[in-house]
Protein backbone atom coordinates (compact mmCIF):
# COMPACT_ATOMS: atom_id res chain seq x y z
CA UNK A 1 0.00 0.00 0.00
CA UNK A 2 1.54 3.20 -1.07
CA UNK A 3 1.34 6.65 1.14
CA UNK A 4 3.22 9.75 0.64
CA UNK A 5 5.09 11.73 3.21
CA UNK A 6 6.00 14.94 3.26
CA UNK A 7 8.70 16.67 5.09
CA UNK A 8 9.21 20.24 6.33
CA UNK A 9 11.52 22.28 7.54
CA UNK A 10 14.65 20.80 9.74
CA UNK A 11 13.24 17.14 8.76
CA UNK A 12 13.15 18.16 4.48
CA UNK A 13 16.56 19.48 5.05
CA UNK A 14 17.62 16.08 6.83
CA UNK A 15 15.84 13.75 4.33
CA UNK A 16 17.12 16.16 1.42
CA UNK A 17 13.62 15.84 -0.15
CA UNK A 18 9.78 17.42 0.65
CA UNK A 19 8.12 14.65 -0.80
CA UNK A 20 8.34 10.90 -1.02
CA UNK A 21 5.99 7.81 -1.25
CA UNK A 22 6.50 4.62 0.38
CA UNK A 23 5.47 1.39 0.55
CA UNK A 24 3.83 0.02 3.63
CA UNK A 25 2.30 -3.36 4.71
CA UNK A 26 -1.87 -3.10 4.71
CA UNK A 27 -3.24 -1.87 8.02
CA UNK A 28 0.20 -0.36 9.05
CA UNK A 29 0.53 1.75 12.07
CA UNK A 30 1.58 5.62 11.67
CA UNK A 31 4.46 4.24 14.38
CA UNK A 32 5.36 1.12 11.61
CA UNK A 33 5.94 3.97 8.86
CA UNK A 34 7.68 6.12 11.46
CA UNK A 35 10.44 3.27 12.52
CA UNK A 36 10.73 2.81 8.66
CA UNK A 37 11.43 5.95 8.14
CA UNK A 38 13.85 6.42 11.15
CA UNK A 39 15.46 3.23 9.90
CA UNK A 40 16.16 5.15 6.38
CA UNK A 41 17.59 8.47 7.92
CA UNK A 42 18.81 7.88 10.79
CA UNK A 43 19.22 11.44 11.18
CA UNK A 44 15.56 12.22 12.17
CA UNK A 45 16.62 10.15 15.50
CA UNK A 46 17.44 13.58 16.94
CA UNK A 47 14.91 15.77 15.81
CA UNK A 48 12.03 16.17 17.50
CA UNK A 49 8.91 16.09 14.96
CA UNK A 50 4.85 15.29 15.13
CA UNK A 51 3.28 13.29 12.65
CA UNK A 52 0.03 14.75 10.92
CA UNK A 53 -2.10 12.12 8.53
CA UNK A 54 -4.62 13.93 6.06
CA UNK A 55 -3.52 17.04 7.70
CA UNK A 56 -5.21 16.19 11.47
CA UNK A 57 -2.55 15.14 14.11
CA UNK A 58 -3.08 11.81 14.95
CA UNK A 59 -1.53 9.23 17.71
CA UNK A 60 0.99 6.94 16.62
CA UNK A 61 -1.16 3.69 17.05
CA UNK A 62 -3.52 5.22 13.59
CA UNK A 63 -3.84 2.67 11.42
CA UNK A 64 -2.77 4.47 8.24
CA UNK A 65 -5.49 4.51 4.78
CA UNK A 66 -4.35 4.01 1.25
CA UNK A 67 -3.11 7.07 -0.21
CA UNK A 68 -2.53 8.93 3.31
CA UNK A 69 -1.05 12.11 3.32
CA UNK A 70 1.65 11.88 5.52
CA UNK A 71 3.48 15.61 7.35
CA UNK A 72 6.47 15.05 9.08
CA UNK A 73 6.19 18.25 11.53
CA UNK A 74 8.97 19.75 13.11
CA UNK A 75 8.02 22.61 16.05
CA UNK A 76 6.12 25.26 15.25
CA UNK A 77 7.56 28.84 14.82
CA UNK A 78 4.88 30.78 13.65
CA UNK A 79 4.32 34.48 14.82
CA UNK B 1 -23.00 31.90 11.20
CA UNK B 2 -20.74 30.65 8.69
CA UNK B 3 -17.39 32.22 8.05
CA UNK B 4 -15.88 32.28 4.20
CA UNK B 5 -12.50 31.00 4.59
CA UNK B 6 -10.11 33.97 4.27
CA UNK B 7 -6.67 34.43 3.30
CA UNK B 8 -3.75 34.64 5.80
CA UNK B 9 -0.97 34.09 4.22
CA UNK B 10 1.26 36.93 2.64
CA UNK B 11 4.70 37.04 0.63
CA UNK B 12 6.98 38.43 2.58
CA UNK B 13 7.02 40.80 5.79
CA UNK B 14 3.40 42.70 6.54
CA UNK B 15 3.74 46.74 6.09
CA UNK B 16 2.29 49.55 8.44
CA UNK B 17 0.70 50.87 5.45
CA UNK B 18 -1.01 47.54 5.02
CA UNK B 19 -2.42 47.58 8.76
CA UNK B 20 -3.43 51.36 8.13
CA UNK B 21 -5.51 50.54 5.54
CA UNK B 22 -6.91 47.56 7.74
CA UNK B 23 -7.73 49.67 10.84
CA UNK B 24 -9.49 52.14 7.79
CA UNK B 25 -11.97 49.86 6.56
CA UNK B 26 -13.62 49.33 9.82
CA UNK B 27 -14.46 52.97 10.36
CA UNK B 28 -17.88 52.10 8.58
CA UNK B 29 -18.47 49.52 10.83
CA UNK B 30 -19.92 51.42 13.64
CA UNK B 31 -21.40 49.01 16.28
CA UNK B 32 -17.29 48.60 17.14
CA UNK B 33 -16.37 50.19 19.83
CA UNK B 34 -12.98 48.41 20.75
CA UNK B 35 -10.28 47.39 18.29
CA UNK B 36 -7.10 45.02 19.47
CA UNK B 37 -3.96 44.31 17.19
CA UNK B 38 -1.39 42.42 18.08
CA UNK B 39 1.95 42.03 15.93
CA UNK B 40 4.64 40.14 15.82
CA UNK B 41 7.86 41.91 14.62
CA UNK B 42 11.71 39.94 14.09
CA UNK B 43 13.93 40.37 16.25
CA UNK B 44 17.79 41.25 16.47
CA UNK B 45 18.26 38.26 18.66
CA UNK B 46 21.96 36.74 19.00
CA UNK B 47 22.77 33.44 18.65
CA UNK B 48 26.43 31.78 18.75
CA UNK B 49 27.16 32.52 15.21
CA UNK B 50 26.17 36.28 15.17
CA UNK B 51 22.94 38.04 15.21
CA UNK B 52 19.58 37.23 13.31
CA UNK B 53 19.03 39.08 10.29
CA UNK B 54 15.55 37.61 9.72
CA UNK B 55 13.47 34.49 9.74
CA UNK B 56 12.69 32.51 6.38
CA UNK B 57 9.21 31.25 7.19
CA UNK B 58 7.73 28.10 5.35
CA UNK B 59 4.46 26.16 6.11
CA UNK B 60 2.37 23.20 5.38
CA UNK B 61 0.08 25.40 3.80
CA UNK B 62 -3.06 23.50 3.37
CA UNK B 63 -3.04 22.14 6.93
CA UNK B 64 -1.99 25.25 7.94
CA UNK B 65 -5.05 27.59 6.00
CA UNK B 66 -7.11 24.72 7.84
CA UNK B 67 -5.88 25.34 11.11
CA UNK B 68 -6.23 29.58 10.67
CA UNK B 69 -10.18 28.80 9.71
CA UNK B 70 -10.88 26.54 12.95
CA UNK B 71 -8.95 28.81 14.90
CA UNK B 72 -11.11 31.44 13.60
CA UNK B 73 -14.33 29.75 14.02
CA UNK B 74 -13.21 29.20 17.86
CA UNK B 75 -12.48 32.57 18.40
CA UNK B 76 -15.95 33.50 16.56
CA UNK B 77 -17.97 30.63 18.66
CA UNK B 78 -16.35 32.27 22.31
CA UNK B 79 -15.86 35.72 21.95
CA UNK B 80 -18.75 38.39 21.06
CA UNK B 81 -16.62 39.75 18.25
CA UNK B 82 -17.63 41.94 15.20
CA UNK B 83 -14.46 40.94 13.30
CA UNK B 84 -11.44 39.37 12.61
CA UNK B 85 -8.69 39.28 10.32
CA UNK B 86 -5.51 36.96 10.68
CA UNK B 87 -2.32 37.58 8.57
CA UNK B 88 1.10 35.64 8.49
CA UNK B 89 4.00 35.92 5.89
CA UNK B 90 5.66 33.12 4.10
CA UNK B 91 9.02 33.43 2.83
CA UNK B 92 11.61 36.46 4.10
CA UNK B 93 10.85 38.56 6.61
CA UNK B 94 13.87 40.80 7.85
CA UNK B 95 14.81 41.82 11.37
CA UNK B 96 12.61 44.70 12.29
CA UNK B 97 9.73 43.89 10.18
CA UNK B 98 6.26 42.31 10.75
CA UNK B 99 5.39 38.43 10.46
CA UNK B 100 1.83 38.05 12.05
CA UNK B 101 -0.90 40.46 12.41
CA UNK B 102 -3.98 39.68 14.28
CA UNK B 103 -6.93 42.38 14.53
CA UNK B 104 -9.84 41.51 16.67
CA UNK B 105 -13.42 44.00 16.97
CA UNK B 106 -16.14 44.17 19.24
CA UNK B 107 -18.53 46.37 20.49
CA UNK B 108 -17.02 46.21 23.89
CA UNK B 109 -13.32 46.11 25.11
CA UNK B 110 -13.23 42.56 26.81
CA UNK B 111 -14.16 40.73 24.06
CA UNK B 112 -11.14 42.08 22.11
CA UNK B 113 -8.86 41.16 24.92
CA UNK B 114 -9.42 37.82 25.80
CA UNK B 115 -9.84 36.86 21.96
CA UNK B 116 -6.93 38.38 21.09
CA UNK B 117 -4.46 36.33 23.61
CA UNK B 118 -6.87 33.38 22.53
CA UNK B 119 -5.93 33.54 18.56
CA UNK B 120 -2.28 34.41 19.20
CA UNK B 121 -1.69 31.69 21.34
CA UNK B 122 -3.53 28.85 19.41
CA UNK B 123 -1.81 30.33 15.96
CA UNK B 124 1.44 29.60 17.88
CA UNK B 125 0.57 25.89 19.18
CA UNK B 126 -2.05 24.63 16.14
CA UNK B 127 -0.26 26.28 13.30
CA UNK B 128 2.31 24.22 10.92
CA UNK B 129 4.22 27.16 10.38
CA UNK B 130 8.42 27.19 10.04
CA UNK B 131 11.16 29.06 10.64
CA UNK B 132 14.67 29.33 9.67
CA UNK B 133 16.44 32.08 11.72
CA UNK B 134 19.09 33.66 9.47
CA UNK B 135 22.30 34.38 11.47
CA UNK B 136 25.36 36.44 10.93
CA UNK B 137 26.47 37.41 7.51
CA UNK B 138 28.28 33.60 6.65
CA UNK B 139 24.94 31.84 5.92
CA UNK B 140 24.34 30.39 9.30
CA UNK B 141 20.63 29.59 10.01
CA UNK B 142 19.02 27.81 13.48
CA UNK B 143 15.35 26.75 13.40
CA UNK B 144 12.81 28.61 15.51
CA UNK B 145 11.01 26.93 18.00
CA UNK B 146 7.96 28.36 19.94
CA UNK B 147 7.52 28.25 23.55
CA UNK C 1 14.75 54.38 34.78
CA UNK C 2 12.75 57.96 34.25
CA UNK C 3 10.32 58.21 31.20
CA UNK C 4 10.13 62.19 30.13
CA UNK C 5 6.63 63.16 29.96
CA UNK C 6 4.81 62.62 26.68
CA UNK C 7 1.88 64.42 25.17
CA UNK C 8 -1.02 62.05 25.09
CA UNK C 9 -3.99 64.75 24.04
CA UNK C 10 -4.57 64.91 20.39
CA UNK C 11 -7.33 67.52 18.64
CA UNK C 12 -9.74 65.50 17.21
CA UNK C 13 -9.75 61.91 15.67
CA UNK C 14 -6.42 59.58 15.75
CA UNK C 15 -5.93 59.10 12.04
CA UNK C 16 -4.79 55.33 11.13
CA UNK C 17 -2.46 56.87 9.30
CA UNK C 18 -0.83 58.44 12.47
CA UNK C 19 -0.95 54.90 13.55
CA UNK C 20 0.81 53.43 10.88
CA UNK C 21 3.71 55.97 11.06
CA UNK C 22 3.56 54.76 14.50
CA UNK C 23 4.31 51.42 14.11
CA UNK C 24 6.70 51.82 11.35
CA UNK C 25 8.86 54.47 13.88
CA UNK C 26 9.61 50.80 15.66
CA UNK C 27 11.12 48.98 13.36
CA UNK C 28 14.46 50.17 13.84
CA UNK C 29 14.26 48.64 17.47
CA UNK C 30 15.07 45.31 16.86
CA UNK C 31 14.70 43.94 20.25
CA UNK C 32 10.59 44.03 20.30
CA UNK C 33 9.54 40.80 19.20
CA UNK C 34 5.26 41.84 20.14
CA UNK C 35 3.77 44.88 19.78
CA UNK C 36 0.16 45.03 21.22
CA UNK C 37 -2.51 48.11 20.19
CA UNK C 38 -5.73 48.75 21.42
CA UNK C 39 -7.62 51.45 19.26
CA UNK C 40 -11.19 52.83 20.99
CA UNK C 41 -13.38 54.01 18.21
CA UNK C 42 -16.89 55.72 18.71
CA UNK C 43 -19.90 53.70 17.82
CA UNK C 44 -23.48 54.76 16.62
CA UNK C 45 -25.28 53.62 19.44
CA UNK C 46 -28.96 54.24 19.51
CA UNK C 47 -30.42 56.17 21.98
CA UNK C 48 -33.65 57.79 23.28
CA UNK C 49 -33.39 60.25 21.02
CA UNK C 50 -31.59 59.10 18.13
CA UNK C 51 -28.18 57.63 16.84
CA UNK C 52 -24.53 58.84 18.60
CA UNK C 53 -23.35 60.62 16.10
CA UNK C 54 -20.18 61.62 17.91
CA UNK C 55 -18.40 62.27 21.11
CA UNK C 56 -17.29 65.77 22.43
CA UNK C 57 -13.99 64.88 24.52
CA UNK C 58 -13.22 67.76 27.23
CA UNK C 59 -10.54 67.09 30.20
CA UNK C 60 -9.14 68.18 33.37
CA UNK C 61 -6.02 68.57 31.69
CA UNK C 62 -3.26 69.44 34.08
CA UNK C 63 -4.87 66.34 36.39
CA UNK C 64 -5.04 63.90 33.72
CA UNK C 65 -1.66 64.72 32.15
CA UNK C 66 -0.28 63.84 35.37
CA UNK C 67 -2.82 60.76 35.58
CA UNK C 68 -1.24 59.61 32.41
CA UNK C 69 1.92 59.81 33.41
CA UNK C 70 1.44 58.30 36.79
CA UNK C 71 0.08 55.17 34.68
CA UNK C 72 3.08 55.00 32.22
CA UNK C 73 5.45 54.72 35.15
CA UNK C 74 3.15 52.12 36.83
CA UNK C 75 2.79 49.88 33.79
CA UNK C 76 7.14 50.39 33.05
CA UNK C 77 7.51 49.11 36.45
CA UNK C 78 5.07 46.22 36.22
CA UNK C 79 5.95 44.57 33.35
CA UNK C 80 8.96 44.50 31.12
CA UNK C 81 8.28 47.13 27.87
CA UNK C 82 10.65 48.54 25.44
CA UNK C 83 7.89 51.14 24.52
CA UNK C 84 4.63 52.89 25.19
CA UNK C 85 2.75 55.18 24.17
CA UNK C 86 -0.38 56.56 24.93
CA UNK C 87 -2.87 58.66 22.73
CA UNK C 88 -6.66 60.26 23.44
CA UNK C 89 -8.53 62.34 21.61
CA UNK C 90 -10.01 65.99 22.78
CA UNK C 91 -13.09 67.83 20.95
CA UNK C 92 -14.91 66.39 18.51
CA UNK C 93 -14.31 62.62 17.18
CA UNK C 94 -17.73 61.60 14.76
CA UNK C 95 -18.60 57.64 14.88
CA UNK C 96 -16.78 55.69 13.70
CA UNK C 97 -13.56 57.20 14.06
CA UNK C 98 -10.58 56.57 16.89
CA UNK C 99 -10.24 58.45 20.34
CA UNK C 100 -8.09 56.61 21.89
CA UNK C 101 -4.24 54.50 20.61
CA UNK C 102 -2.74 53.01 23.08
CA UNK C 103 0.11 50.56 21.89
CA UNK C 104 3.03 48.50 23.84
CA UNK C 105 5.86 46.74 22.81
CA UNK C 106 8.32 43.83 24.53
CA UNK C 107 10.79 41.21 23.74
CA UNK C 108 8.08 39.03 24.40
CA UNK C 109 3.65 38.69 23.94
CA UNK C 110 3.11 37.91 27.68
CA UNK C 111 4.43 41.69 29.24
CA UNK C 112 2.42 43.52 25.92
CA UNK C 113 -1.15 41.11 27.17
CA UNK C 114 -0.63 42.33 30.16
CA UNK C 115 0.50 45.79 30.11
CA UNK C 116 -2.05 46.87 27.51
CA UNK C 117 -5.43 45.31 29.49
CA UNK C 118 -3.67 46.81 32.48
CA UNK C 119 -3.04 50.76 31.09
CA UNK C 120 -6.64 50.54 29.12
CA UNK C 121 -8.52 49.87 32.33
CA UNK C 122 -6.35 52.54 34.01
CA UNK C 123 -6.99 55.00 31.33
CA UNK C 124 -11.18 54.44 32.02
CA UNK C 125 -10.77 54.40 36.08
CA UNK C 126 -8.30 56.89 36.78
CA UNK C 127 -7.98 60.00 34.00
CA UNK C 128 -10.57 62.84 34.40
CA UNK C 129 -11.52 62.85 31.06
CA UNK C 130 -15.60 63.51 30.21
CA UNK C 131 -17.69 62.47 26.83
CA UNK C 132 -21.08 64.51 25.64
CA UNK C 133 -22.42 61.70 23.22
CA UNK C 134 -24.47 63.82 20.17
CA UNK C 135 -27.36 62.38 19.50
CA UNK C 136 -29.44 62.55 16.50
CA UNK C 137 -29.88 65.68 14.19
CA UNK C 138 -31.47 67.57 16.82
CA UNK C 139 -28.46 69.21 19.06
CA UNK C 140 -29.84 66.49 21.80
CA UNK C 141 -26.95 64.95 23.94
CA UNK C 142 -26.10 62.49 26.66
CA UNK C 143 -22.90 62.11 29.06
CA UNK C 144 -21.11 59.33 28.74
CA UNK C 145 -19.82 57.48 31.69
CA UNK C 146 -17.34 54.79 31.94
CA UNK C 147 -18.17 50.93 32.97
CA UNK D 1 -10.01 81.70 53.21
CA UNK D 2 -10.79 82.02 48.96
CA UNK D 3 -9.87 78.15 47.07
CA UNK D 4 -10.97 78.16 43.37
CA UNK D 5 -13.32 75.72 42.17
CA UNK D 6 -13.72 74.13 38.95
CA UNK D 7 -16.66 72.56 37.19
CA UNK D 8 -16.23 69.87 34.70
CA UNK D 9 -18.79 68.24 32.11
CA UNK D 10 -22.77 67.60 33.07
CA UNK D 11 -21.07 69.80 36.09
CA UNK D 12 -20.26 72.75 34.47
CA UNK D 13 -23.47 72.71 32.47
CA UNK D 14 -25.27 72.43 36.02
CA UNK D 15 -24.08 75.41 37.61
CA UNK D 16 -23.38 77.36 34.48
CA UNK D 17 -19.64 78.17 34.85
CA UNK D 18 -16.45 77.01 34.71
CA UNK D 19 -14.86 78.16 37.52
CA UNK D 20 -15.65 80.29 40.55
CA UNK D 21 -14.19 81.38 43.63
CA UNK D 22 -15.53 80.48 46.93
CA UNK D 23 -15.02 82.15 50.28
CA UNK D 24 -14.94 78.72 53.25
CA UNK D 25 -14.05 78.95 57.16
CA UNK D 26 -10.54 78.55 57.77
CA UNK D 27 -9.62 74.43 57.80
CA UNK D 28 -13.18 73.90 56.25
CA UNK D 29 -13.62 70.48 55.12
CA UNK D 30 -14.05 68.86 51.48
CA UNK D 31 -17.74 67.97 52.66
CA UNK D 32 -18.33 71.34 54.44
CA UNK D 33 -17.56 73.32 50.95
CA UNK D 34 -19.45 70.38 49.20
CA UNK D 35 -22.53 71.33 51.48
CA UNK D 36 -22.44 75.12 50.47
CA UNK D 37 -21.73 74.34 46.43
CA UNK D 38 -25.02 72.01 46.68
CA UNK D 39 -26.99 75.05 49.12
CA UNK D 40 -26.04 77.04 45.88
CA UNK D 41 -26.40 74.80 42.99
CA UNK D 42 -29.38 72.06 43.99
CA UNK D 43 -29.35 70.60 40.15
CA UNK D 44 -25.94 69.03 41.55
CA UNK D 45 -27.41 66.98 44.16
CA UNK D 46 -28.55 64.54 41.64
CA UNK D 47 -25.42 64.28 39.90
CA UNK D 48 -22.53 61.75 40.93
CA UNK D 49 -19.22 63.52 40.99
CA UNK D 50 -15.72 62.81 43.21
CA UNK D 51 -13.62 65.84 44.15
CA UNK D 52 -10.02 66.14 43.60
CA UNK D 53 -7.80 68.64 45.33
CA UNK D 54 -5.18 70.17 44.02
CA UNK D 55 -5.85 67.36 41.50
CA UNK D 56 -5.33 64.60 43.94
CA UNK D 57 -8.53 62.20 44.28
CA UNK D 58 -9.33 63.05 48.11
CA UNK D 59 -12.11 61.93 50.66
CA UNK D 60 -14.48 64.41 52.13
CA UNK D 61 -12.82 64.78 55.58
CA UNK D 62 -9.70 66.54 54.15
CA UNK D 63 -9.25 70.25 55.52
CA UNK D 64 -8.96 72.44 52.34
CA UNK D 65 -5.79 74.49 52.42
CA UNK D 66 -5.42 78.14 51.26
CA UNK D 67 -6.13 78.81 47.80
CA UNK D 68 -6.43 75.29 46.96
CA UNK D 69 -7.70 74.44 43.42
CA UNK D 70 -10.72 71.77 44.39
CA UNK D 71 -12.54 70.20 40.95
CA UNK D 72 -16.23 68.32 41.15
CA UNK D 73 -15.23 65.61 38.50
CA UNK D 74 -18.83 63.83 36.83
CA UNK D 75 -18.12 60.11 35.90
CA UNK D 76 -14.92 59.67 33.45
CA UNK D 77 -15.44 58.94 29.91
CA UNK D 78 -12.11 58.49 28.34
CA UNK D 79 -11.35 55.74 25.93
Amino acid sequence: MLVNVLYFGMLAEATGLPLESWEVPPAASVRKLREQILDKYPALRDRKFKIAVNQQMVDETLLLPPLAEVALLPPFAGG
Amino acid sequence: MIHKPKKVFVDGPISPQFIADSIAKHQSKTTIGAHNIFLGQIRADEKAGGTVTGIEYTAYTDMAEQAFHDIREAAFARFKLTCMHIYHSLGLVPTGEISLFVFVSSPHRRATFEALEFIVEEIKAKVPIFGKELVGQAGDYTWKENK
